[in-house]
């Protein structure tokens, strides 16, 4: 876990909290007007999804993650951020990750959001394995993730 | 002396998360080169670059990126987090 | 209180919780893979805010809100909505209101709270007032949130 | 016979939330002139109509909206929610 002014990182296998973290997240933000959250949940398409294993590169993790969160701060005026990722396996319905960005205003929290998804998307060093009836696969990268960072 | 790390699909096709590696080599590329040209696995691995992507110091780069100092190197598929 | 197929308006007096409406709204959500929240917060810029009260128009409010949601919901396909907004007192760092939103990918959810922020602040019937130190006074809409609506 | 409902400032200016009006007026924009020519308070309310907002029934409408069959008409200033 890396702390910093108003930025938390962490990196867990354990699963998290999220209506906890939520609420801690935006609890006496009496600065900040707008709080946004997003959160990532295994989706079983198909019905068929057994569960998901996520592979991550320890040390680079932390320190892409501080980076994207760090350079999201700066960009909107972002008074805290907060990001939350896991790794190892985990079943349909579980929370991946979450994002949490807390603004003067809503433009700002919601833009910084989308930001750290769209970075984290594709910049952070995450690979998802999916467990289904048919065997297991390695989740393709989309080419509109890596599109989506044009717009930053 | 360098170790070099493979993650997701990588790891699994050439079997091994990490080793250390002896190498002159001056850039990510020319170090690709000489892992290919050890065994069939790397060179399978390594057969279409548009497919990986490489970290050197757990900083993301590209593969014309100098080796020189360096204490590891990763190679891996797209990210896909979030 | 309306509550539709994945749509749920509330319009209250009384404080909401936060964490534990955002875990309720994104537990088990096994074929939606994004929760995006948005809370806004009573915010104290100068440090000499004493409070704020919301008027609203009862009986407009939650039709205004529900019709607001439901559009929302079928424009970018969501799994469910929920939306709540208090009126009366409240003081700095106390959370107004809470829209959430479920989608199979992180565009629509992200796209789908924005939608809603930007109509709620224009469209739905609140008027804020703001009491300092020194009196009280309406909360003057500003053009940008109507600007805001264009993009929609 | 209708209910005109009053919201924030231009509550406050007319001094009530809500009254009962008898009205043959065809639409908001002449039921504002009526209200207008009753007393100083409604003139000054409605004053600067681009500082207001208008529902019918319960939905936002614009100034000439008609009034037949309508049971309730609320002015109110630009809304500030969220």
């Amino acid at each position: 876990m890396a702390e910093d002014a108003g930025l938390r990182v962490v990196v867990q296998e354990e699963p998290f909290d999220f209506g906890a973290e939520a609420e801690r997240f935006a609890a006496e933000r009496s600065d900040m007007g707008a709080v946004v959250t997003f959160t990532g949940v295994v989706r079983d398409v198909t019905g068929g999804l057994e569960g998901m294993e996520i592979e991550h590169y320890p040390g680079m993790t932390e320190k892409a993650l501080a980076k994207i969160a760090a350079e999201a701060q700066a960009r909107w005026s972002l008074g805290e951020v907060l990001v939350i990722h896991r790794y190892g396996k985990m079943t349909a319905g579980e929370r991946i990750m979450m994002v949490a960005t807390a603004a003067p205003h809503r433009k700002n929290a919601f833009e910084a959001a989308e930001f750290l998804m769209d970075y984290l998307k594709s910049r952070a060093p995450f690979w998802k394995k999916e467990r289904a009836e048919g065997g297991q696969s390695w989740v393709a990268a989309k080419d509109e993730d890596e599109a989506a960072l044009d717009r930053w | 002396m360098m170790d070099v790390l493979y993650f997701a699909w990588v790891r699994e096709r050439i079997g091994l998360p990490k080793e250390k590696i002896e190498t002159q080599a001056a850039t990510v590329a020319a170090l690709i080169d000489e892992l290919r040209a050890r065994e069939e696995r790397y060179a399978m691995a390594f057969s279409d670059l548009s497919a990986l992507r490489v970290a050197v110091d757990q900083e993301l780069t590209d593969f014309d990126a100098p080796l020189a100092g360096v204490r590891e190197v990763a190679f891996f598929p797209p990210m896909t987090g979030g």
